[in-house]
């Protein structure tokens, strides 16, 4: 037995069950929290590196599945984020509540599938079961994005389609020139000739699409803004992470040979593009989920600019292991909040907002912790992560890297102060009492989690570097926990 | 070339020309049911040649009835489509239902 | 075959493509696409590839050509009469530079690999373990079954996103009616399908169970039982079920919750999806049975579509 | 020799296909003609997997698998792609009966 398969196969299990079960979705959830949970602490108990082919057949022709440090930290977090996501989401498409709604019924099932999508494309190394993995992503993706608005929907599947089809194409190339797709094999094998720099390209630009880096990100901010709160909560916090992923197995790992330093730095100087605009463009919203889909595109931002930091000092790719953890929890914090503050506010906009900090303090505060991990102030985990890739950056030099990182945290500072300002101005909203206990504590919990992520800086950080590719990291990470904890005392 | 060859070669050009000779009259019939008529009545004939070609060159009678009920579904498929197509065209051409 | 013939071929390829692309006329552009995966499914055939040939031409051409066409003709049914705004002469022009660049740069990668069968060899000294002969069916479903495995659960995802999006009443309803509204033309083929159903029930029996040891397996048998289901419901001679029915439900888990319970069942000898050894095939046959059933049943819903209101069913099948 | 060159003319055809895909999914301005592109984009993949798999007398039976794969995955996303087109286009279509109705009243 391994939880490495079943942490993928668990969810579709439930995926099967919640299409037969009619009523019992509740029950099924519980069962599946308590799985996929159970499932999640075998999985960091692993050493890192463990790994095991799928049926017994061995490489290159069978699936190769493995725990590294990245999948180790990831798969816990999906299943914190999907689980009280869940939770909250169960009163939102209660069975009894909207009986004859199409998405009630349809949610569930989707829900599962996107949970088995993501632990699938974190835990495999091979190129083309992750091609399976990412349609069965979009699918579940684009359908609840389609709960929200059909023509956003339409725009994501298209612009998903086509990205998928370039990252297919490398895929093709890669299959054909050394006749495997596992990343592992790969590694050993590949060279610096055209058809691989060729296929690293396609299958870069397929991903950036997916994982929608700045100019690919149009479709993002409709589509996440338009869906359903626990929806964005998922898509927001897990669809993109998979794009990124596979983009990190490849430039480090598989097809390392052909990644050159200037490709490196592209991607970085994208990130920082990434970072400015998604915060200008988060600034200048009306309406609050559209600044909270933008923020997401800057938060990704920091996932690229992080690349041509990994080779060098510092601990770079800790810091990039972290900040997918801590942005994947606090976003979805953040919306899941966002959704309960847009029931009881008058309208969609910001200025609507007012008084609602009276009126619904514990989700105004799950806000306010979750702004503070997105932010980087410390002691949250978005801290832990800043301050890991600034201290890389300076090492190496690089200081535009640095300075556009905290201009970034300056910039999410405006932006997320705003709606918060306007939650605490005023008092003429009455007090709402929560529709249920469950919806108010998952933002809640899950902000806690990214707040208190921080100080869990130096364990999670050896863990991210425990199964690190090769090309990742010369050096152990002597103290951290130490550097992380002085440096927050020397800012507050 | 065998006797047998000679009959399977004569079997395709037949097929061949009545194939040939529905596709033209596709081109060039004026209206839907001529056109209808000249798909569906010559490409059978000259699938049923070539189908019977190609059992005589593997010679072989399990082949040859699975060939038999490929033509025969062929057939069937045809004469339903034939019959939709032809009631579409007039319900256009004659709005009266 | 002769190379003359392939290239022939190849070049009826690029213009049925180029055609579906170009040709003003959307219905024309999908028609022409129906021929492109015909042919296409020929140069499989030459490749020697007679399991794709099949897939491409029931499924790539067939399925996706009758998904294309009945998309055309409800929007034409709302008034949409599916044309483009032209682009700009410029934009096209800078277009092609783009997408002729990456053909170029395509063909150069191409070209700097050279053609070969990599892993036949190593897939047949894997075959006799199986009890199989046909290599493609032991990819799919030996060595390779958790892609397939997830590739199901893809195809019943699909048809769980369909759902989703039903119309405000739609649910838990059946589809928009596909039945022919001529009453002449309803009595011809539902007679027809009423021979046709029965027939493709047992065609997809066969071609899973021949696709042990030859070309057909469970996709191409679930397709030809999902094109008698769609002719049997142009004839009328059925009725599209409801989303919600609970016979339904089980038909289209069948075949994804059989291959998780054999998949699982190995965990108790060692790993996930392994087979014991000497039930190999019984246990790959039971597998592709079941899938058989489902991919045919969810491939109809698929090109159904979404459940619609009881009031709008029967206008929607022209 | 002939085999060498009938695997990279099919490849090659593929490569182009990709190209001709792309170029529609850009220019033509209707997702069903950009649905129809995807999948012409797609097809060209599947044909360059096949073509440089093919070996002297045979294909490889791994990429020829994997195609069956794509194929049933393109059918999959295609079909939902339809489905949401068709939803897009009820929705328009109810919206301008509103308008058309709030205009006379």
């Amino acid at each position: 037995m391994s939880p490495l398969d079943l942490l993928v196969v668990a969810p579709l299990v439930f995926m099967v069950l919640s299409l037969l079960a009619g009523g019992w979705q509740r029950s099924l959830l519980a069962l599946a929290i308590a799985t996929m949970a159970a499932l999640s602490v075998w999985l960091m108990t692993l050493d890192p590196g463990t790994a095991h082919v799928v049926g017994g057949w061995e490489l290159p022709l069978g699936v190769l599945l493995r725990a590294d440090g990245l999948a180790q930290m990831l798969v816990p977090a999906v299943t914190l984020t999907a689980g009280l996501t869940g939770l909250y989401a169960l009163h939102q498409f209660a069975p009894e509540s909207h009986a004859s709604n199409a998405q009630t019924a349809a949610f569930w099932p989707l829900y599962y599938l996107m949970w088995s999508a993501a632990n699938a494309a974190f835990l495999t190394t091979d190129l083309f079961n992750l091609y399976v993995t990412l349609e069965m992503a979009s699918i579940a993706a684009v359908a609840m994005a389609a709960m929200g608005s059909v023509r956003a929907a339409l725009r994501y599947l298209l612009i998903a389609l086509l990205g998928s089809i370039f990252y297919l194409l490398g895929v093709a190339l890669i299959l054909s020139r050394y006749g495997t797709v596992d990343v592992t094999l790969l590694a050993g094998m590949a060279e610096a000739d055209f058809a691989t720099a060729l296929a690293l390209a396609l299958m870069t630009g397929g991903l950036l699409v997916k994982a929608a880096l700045f100019p690919l990100h149009g479709w993002l901010p409709p589509a996440h803004a338009a869906a359903p709160a626990p929806a964005s909560a998922l898509l927001s916090g897990l669809v993109v992470k998979i794009g990124f992923v596979i983009t990190v197995r490849l430039w480090f790992e598989g097809l390392a040979a052909a990644a050159t330093p200037a490709g490196l730095h592209v991607l970085g100087g994208i990130g920082a593009l990434a970072i400015l605009f998604g915060s200008l463009q988060a600034i200048r919203q009306e309406s609050l989920k559209a600044l909270v889909a933008y923020s997401t595109v800057a938060q990704i931002g920091y996932l690229f600019l992080a690349f041509p930091l990994i080779a060098g000092a510092g601990h770079a790719w800790a810091g990039l292991s972290f900040h997918a953890v801590a942005h994947m929890i606090a976003k979805a914090a953040m919306f899941l909040a966002a959704g309960l503050m847009l029931k009881a506010a008058a309208g969609p906009r910001i200025a609507d907002l007012a008084g609602l900090a009276r009126a619904m303090p514990l989700t105004v505060t799950a806000f306010g912790l979750a702004a503070v991990s997105l932010m980087g102030l410390p002691p949250s985990g978005g801290f832990s992560a800043k301050f890991l890739l600034v201290d890389a950056a300076l090492r190496q030099g690089q200081a535009i890297h640095a300075a556009v990182m905290l201009i970034g945290g300056l910039l999410a500072a405006v932006y997320l102060f705003r709606p918060l300002a306007v939650a605490f101005s005023g008092s003429e909203t009455p007090v709402v009492p929560p529709k249920a206990p469950s919806m108010v504590a998952a933002p809640l919990a899950l902000a806690l989690a990214a707040l208190l992520l921080g100080f869990a800086g130096g364990p999670l950080a050896d863990l991210a570097t425990g199964g690190a590719p090769a090309t990742v990291a010369p050096e152990p990470l002597p103290a951290l926990e130490d550097t992380v904890e002085t440096a927050s005392e020397d800012e507050q | 070339m065998t006797g047998l060859e000679y009959a399977i070669a004569g079997l395709l050009f037949m097929g061949v020309f009545f194939y040939a000779a529905g596709s033209l009259g596709l081109l060039r019939f004026p209206d839907s049911a001529s056109r209808l008529h000249a798909l569906t009545k010559a490409d059978n004939v000259g699938l049923g040649l070539v189908a019977l070609a190609v059992a005589l060159h593997w010679g072989s009678v399990a082949v040859a009835a699975k060939i038999a009920i490929v033509w025969l579904f062929a057939i069937f498929t045809a004469g339903a489509t034939a019959q939709v197509l032809g009631q579409s065209s007039k319900d256009e051409t004659d709005p009266r239902p | 075959m002769s190379l003359v013939f392939d290239l022939v071929l190849c070049l009826m390829i690029l213009g049925t493509a180029a055609a579906s692309l170009l040709m003003r006329s959307a219905l024309g552009g999908i028609v022409f696409f129906i021929a492109f995966g015909n042919l296409l499914g020929i140069a499989w055939l030459s490749l020697g590839a007679v399991n794709v040939a099949l897939a491409e031409i029931a499924i790539g051409a067939g399925v996706t050509g009758i998904l294309l066409i009945l998309a055309h003709a409800r929007l034409s049914a709302m008034g949409d009469p599916v044309e483009c705004e032209p682009t700009s002469p410029w934009m096209r022009a800078a277009v092609a530079v783009i997408c002729g660049g990456l053909i170029v740069l395509l063909s150069v990668a191409v070209l700097s690999i050279s053609p070969t069968d990599r892993m036949g060899a190593q897939i047949a000294t894997l075959m006799p373990a199986l009890g199989i002969e046909n290599p493609v069916t032991g990819v799919l479903l030996a060595f390779r079954a958790y892609d397939t495995l997830l590739e199901t659960f893809v195809l019943l995802g699909a048809l769980v996103a369909v759902w989703a999006i039903a119309p405000p009443g739609g649910w838990p309803q059946r589809p928009a009616s596909l039945a022919i509204a001529t009453p002449v033309s309803l009595t011809v083929i539902g007679t027809f399908s009423r021979v046709l159903l029965p027939a493709s029930l047992v065609m997809a029996a066969y071609l899973v169970w021949t696709g042990s040891d030859l070309p057909g397996g469970a996709f191409q048998g679930g397709t030809v039982l999902a094109g008698g289901i769609l002719v049997a419901a142009l004839g009328g001679a059925i009725a599209l079920p409801r989303a919600d029915d609970m016979r339904l439900r089980s038909v289209l888990v069948l075949g994804p919750a059989m291959f998780l319970g054999i998949g699982l069942g190995g965990i108790a000898l060692g790993r996930f999806l392994s087979y014991p050894v000497g039930l190999e095939k019984a246990l790959i046959v039971a597998i592709e049975y079941a899938l058989a059933l489902s991919i045919g049943a969810t491939l109809a819903l698929l090109v159904a579509g979404k459940p619609v209101p009881p009031a709008a069913v029967q206008e929607g099948g022209d | 020799m002939e085999a060498l060159a009938t695997g990279h003319l099919f490849a090659l055809t593929g490569a182009v296909l990709v190209g001709l895909g792309l170029f529609g999914f850009i220019t033509l301005r209707h997702a069903l003609r950009q649905l129809l592109a995807v999948n012409v984009s797609g097809a060209g993949v599947f044909l360059m997997l096949g073509g440089l798999g093919r070996g002297a007398a045979t294909t490889d039976p791994f990429p020829q698998a994997l195609v069956i794969t794509g194929i049933v995955v393109a059918v999959a996303l295609t079909a939902f792609g339809a489905a949401l087109i068709l939803r897009q286009a009820e929705e328009d279509h109810a919206a301008k009966e509103d308008d058309e109705r709030g205009g006379k009243t």
